[in-house]
């Protein structure tokens, strides 16, 4: 189901769509099979702090990384893992983030989802929900005063995130410089516990594109084949200079909010609806089905994906915590220090 | 049987939805969930459409409860964490804080505040705000550090007329436990409690750094040196007076936060000594506070980032050689 | 025109419409009257801080002050003075506010449009626009808690409150809950000196109520009996439990921003469009057409509304300023004081 | 020929738009209308597409400088009045603030904030929230009192790799002139200045207050007390050194804010003297602050809310009796 405001052109399977599909799928393996290792090394008490897995989305997330261009900023959120490698992000950050190492990106200092690169154009993002709607606008704008064209961002929120100040504020920003930002609503049914109907009273998420006066797209988040080419044709009309486009896909969390809640609250009719399904499931049948890929080639990406991490982890393992002797205590960049506050 | 601060928190809102009907709870995942925490676990059964699941609009949530308490309700809003009430900021320090000067009607509601480190917990899930609400006129600001009073400071919270934001330390929710809870006393913030008395030097506290005080306190006990710990309970308003009635008899002050250090509790008690206790000290008054970062995510960096119990022992034996 | 995404029943000119559009009239000649005389006194240097007045937005304001009844909530904002005299604020709260008369509702302490009465429903706003969208749903959620029934309330924002995050968040909350919320967006063409493409880029404010999902009106808010027609309908529809209610008034600001503000960035041709009509010109005209009234009558009733604000303003001004000595310096209405800070 | 403090502000933004392609002006009503207060007037003319209106979306506007900075971008974001700062706090304290340490990536954004009290401006266009924000690690505090200061210290604010949060005082707008802008000057941020030399006791402000503490001297000087007043200019970081160094030769201290008293400059300053500088002391340090409510709106009410010459001068008088 492709349900836009303005009708996109056909979308049919261009050349090169099997190639990106199987590119895409490959991503989502990888990411579901990092989060697993994530996942199974928190359990084992390896790994501190919350951890928030991106499990039945991998479809949405990858669909919108993969269609990025080196050059283009990326805002991922809590569960764009998928998004995140296909826009280049290395296995050795998640990993390095999640268990804490100096060596990784934020070298300890901050965790988990909250990793990135700012300079190749991966956003951090703050936990404050909604806050890096405005930031990928920003840079945005900055690219456009700079004189460089052919640029896009995305970003994501899920459904209770676009409960947020911050979320309205971004997005109508970003309506109102027409910058060509490519925003996904994962409506996955729940924040935390909280059910749709507890966060929102219109019919679909969707509904909110007019009102900011940017195109919308509501989309099956369980469908590779569907979200590749909602993204595509978003990623498209944001680089043409249609402003920016709104996809709001629907999925359900396949886990709990995060790996110490067993989402025991969560309706259980919904994983039995067609948006409960699992977005790998789905793509590997699809593969099969076209033809593109047989059962043996789908269980060899998988063992790679699986070596991949266990690769990196081994590596990762043996590299070296933060040492808090060697912590320089100064959140300034620059020369001023005060004394007082850095003893 | 034994209770723990989670549990006295809990109990104090049960016992308030219980005995006044005004009183409800509006917060992301508090009714089915019972709260990140579980500090109302099973409160949305217990009292049926008294609990409320809000969205994710801290700005929302705190307005509303103003609205609210303007019609005489006395709304509890649980901020999932303390952090978050950075996006409510406004409402709080703005509409909330000012509303009886402005207008002469007061606005009774309490905020709850899930605060601190703990290993892990990086950034974003860790701050200690209460000395930034604090800076704002009419918000009081309440900062339990022990079971009991988790209990009866969260009812008089409740009870108070004016806006109250409650610090209760996320750290300490299961690991401090108390016998039971009071059943019978009197109302008391504002006020703070010797904790432990001593004549050598007198540690002002409260939260967390409660607890490292007076395990500080333990150790150079054993080196013949008598710390006085006061706990503050409330940090706005400051029990000035206690705390110079100890520094009257110690003579020496060292306050402690698990707070940033620039603006902070620690300042402002430091200061308040400094001008009207200047003649009790026979030392400089000191202070230690977390470092001046962001809390750092690496449980190791944590550790290093807050005061310890060894740097407090430290501070106290260089303080008492001057 | 008037054009709901809901359509609502046909509003012919009904049984006592007559009596109240005679009654908002007058309410509106009396909100003009008041704000042209502080507008004269703000000139004369006798009025403290800024000036901002609602002139060629009463029709929208009284429209909707004039449906609420005792009991109802109103969280009126800066250009609701007529809405604020029609709902029942009495002219001494506007002159003592303006003046800083220690008899005013806030003694001095806030000034101008900062003025209400949270006993009798009629919140004072903080300046921070949006910020009144959720007190409001706030009240009503309590009053549904405490069982009560039949009560509405209202509250108004610009064009440009509607890019705040607490807007946002205030409104969707009021959704979530189907709270009887009737809200008004003035769209009078700019925010300060920013004109509407630099505020949102949606076609009509309204489009945004279905992303609400909730009842939206569109209307000219020049035009007194469409205001009506709207208003009643809407408030009828938040009463019987259709919930929250938006509606988007067009029309232009008739003054600068302020009194300090000439209002000279303001696009010359926006005054001869339709919406840039004076709405108590076209009551008037309507009034005589109608044959409600003749000029005479509406002389008289100018005339009657000079003398009330004359009479009170007299009163008014002799009445006593704040006295500093006597002043309570204490923000706490329990028994906590700090010794220290009450100093 | 004379320049203003606002002027000096203007100028300070069209030599960096001039010089630096990377600058860009975003807030409400800054192009076409040349701001609320007109500092940025003419520049959307000079400078065509670099002086951009925002909606009212004070966290948009701050989130959007903070992208705009990551691509090299030197945005300089004015809030309307600094009170509406309370809509973009997360964005300024918990996203900017803590960039850098969380990233290893540098957040040069400067957020103009006009400040502070005027007659009539009422409990929200008349804040002094320097002290709430530099609470936060990771920012830094500029509170210009000179026309020479905001003229130079902005331009610094712009070239640093840090969120700067420059605090203008509205008050100072028209009011204080200087013959012209210095053309030679190197940058100074951080460093406090002994404004007025003296010997009898040490004032440390800043903002409108430096003004207010400056006259207290001069009433004093008749009755042959010396003052030295320390501007400290910028408030995070604070150069405690100068501060140290005044007081070892005053042997008293009394600092004075526009700001509410809880736990700001006022009781950062003491806390730090008290602490380095004891014995340094003659008598307890002490400070001065505006009333613990919102800032009054009728003119009597405001002059009363906040340290007036009157009472600077008295304390003082009561400082030296010690
Ligand atoms: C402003 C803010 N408030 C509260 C939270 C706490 N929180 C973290 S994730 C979450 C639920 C998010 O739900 P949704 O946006 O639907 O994303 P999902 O987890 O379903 O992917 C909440 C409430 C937060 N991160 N930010
Ligand atoms: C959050 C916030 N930011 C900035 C301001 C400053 N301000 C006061 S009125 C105004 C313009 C309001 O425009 P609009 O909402 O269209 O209402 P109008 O004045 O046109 O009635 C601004 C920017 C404010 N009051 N609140
Ligand atoms: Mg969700
Ligand atoms: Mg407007």
């Amino acid at each position: 189901m492709l349900n836009s405001l303005r009708e996109p052109e056909s979308e049919a399977v261009h050349l090169g769509f099997q190639e990106q599909y199987v590119s895409a799928f490959k991503w989502m393996l990888l990411a579901r099979t990092v989060e697993d290792k994530i996942g199974a090394l928190w359990r084992a008490g390896k790994v501190a702090g919350g951890c928030y897995l991106g499990r039945g989305q991998e479809a949405i997330s990858v669909a919108v990384g993969i269609m990025l261009k080196p050059g283009d900023t990326f805002g991922p959120l809590i569960r764009d893992q998928a998004g995140r490698l296909a826009f280049g992000e290395p296995l050795f950050d998640i990993l390095r983030t999640y268990l804490g190492k100096k060596t990784g990106p934020t070298k300890g200092r901050d965790g988990n989802v909250h990793r990135g690169r700012p300079r190749e154009r991966i956003y951090p993002m703050i936990s404050h929900l909604g806050a890096l709607v405005s930031v990928v606008a920003g840079a945005l704008m900055a690219r456009r005063m700079q004189g460089d064209t052919n640029f896009v961002g995305a970003t994501s929120i899920g459904d209770g995130g676009t409960s947020t100040g911050s979320f309205h504020e971004g997005f109508n920003m970003a309506a109102v410089e027409r910058l060509p930002l490519v925003l996904t609503v994962t409506n996955n049914q729940y924040a935390y516990s909280t059910p749709n109907e507890r966060q929102f009273a219109c019919h679909d998420l969707v509904d909110r594109a007019i009102g900011y006066g940017v195109e919308g797209y509501s989309m099956d988040g369980t469908d590779l084949k569907e979200c590749l080419e909602v993204a595509a044709h978003a990623v498209r009309r944001a680089r043409s200079g249609f402003g920016p486009q709104m996809i709001v896909a629907s999925c359900v969390r396949l886990s709990g909010h995060a790996e110490h809640d067993d989402g025991s609250y969560m309706e259980k009719t919904l994983l039995e609806s067609p948006i409960g399904r699992d977005c790998i499931k789905v793509a590997h049948s699809f593969l099969v089905e076209q033809g593109w890929a047989d059962e043996s080639t789908v269980q060899e990406w998988r063992l790679n994906a699986k070596m991949d991490v266990e690769d990196v982890l081994q590596r990762v393992q043996r590299e070296p915590a933060p040492v808090p002797e060697e912590e320089d205590w100064n959140a300034f960049s620059s020369h001023l220090i005060d004394p007082d506050l850095s003893a | 049987m034994s209770v723990t601060y989670l549990e006295a928190i809990r109990a104090a809102q049960a016992k308030a939805l219980r005995e006044n009907p005004n009183v409800y709870i509006y917060g992301q995942d508090v009714a089915t969930y019972g709260g990140a925490f579980k500090s109302t676990k099973n409160l949305a059964k217990d009292f049926p459409g008294r609990v409320l699941d809000s969205p994710i609009s801290e700005d929302a949530m705190v307005g509303s409860a103003i609205g609210a308490s303007l019609e005489g309700m006395r709304p509890i809003v649980e901020m999932q964490f303390a952090d978050f009430s950075a996006n409510g900021f406004n409402q709080i320090v703005n509409h909330a804080g000012g509303y009886f000067y402005r207008t002469g009607v007061s606005c009774p509601i309490t905020i709850r505040m899930p605060s601190g480190g703990n290993p892990g917990s990086g950034p974003f899930h860790s701050q200690c705000l209460e000395s930034v609400y604090a800076h704002f006129p009419g918000l009081i600001i309440m900062t339990p550090a022990t079971v009991e009073d988790a209990y009866t400071l969260l009812l008089e919270a409740i009870a108070i007329d004016d806006p109250v934001l409650f610090f209760e330390h996320k750290f300490l929710y299961n690991r401090v436990k108390a016998e039971k809870l009071p059943e019978h006393f009197s109302f008391s913030a504002g006020k703070a409690r010797i904790h432990r008395p001593g004549r050598d030097l007198t540690v002002v506290s409260y939260g967390v750094t409660l607890y490292d005080s007076l395990a500080a306190a333990a150790e150079l006990e054993k080196e013949g040196i008598s710390i006085e710990v006061v706990d503050l309970r409330t940090v706005k308003p400051i029990d000035t007076e206690t705390i110079l009635h100890s520094v009257a008899n110690t003579g020496h002050l060292l306050c402690i936060s698990e707070g940033w250090p620039w603006g902070g509790v620690t300042a402002e008690v430091v200061a308040r000594v400094a001008s009207k206790g200047f003649h009790l000290l026979d030392s400089p008054p000191e202070r230690m506070n977390s470092r001046d970062t962001p809390v750092p995510y690496h449980p190791d960096l944590w550790l290093a980032h807050k005061p310890s119990i060894g740097a407090i022992a430290k501070k106290i034996r260089e303080m008492l050689d001057w």
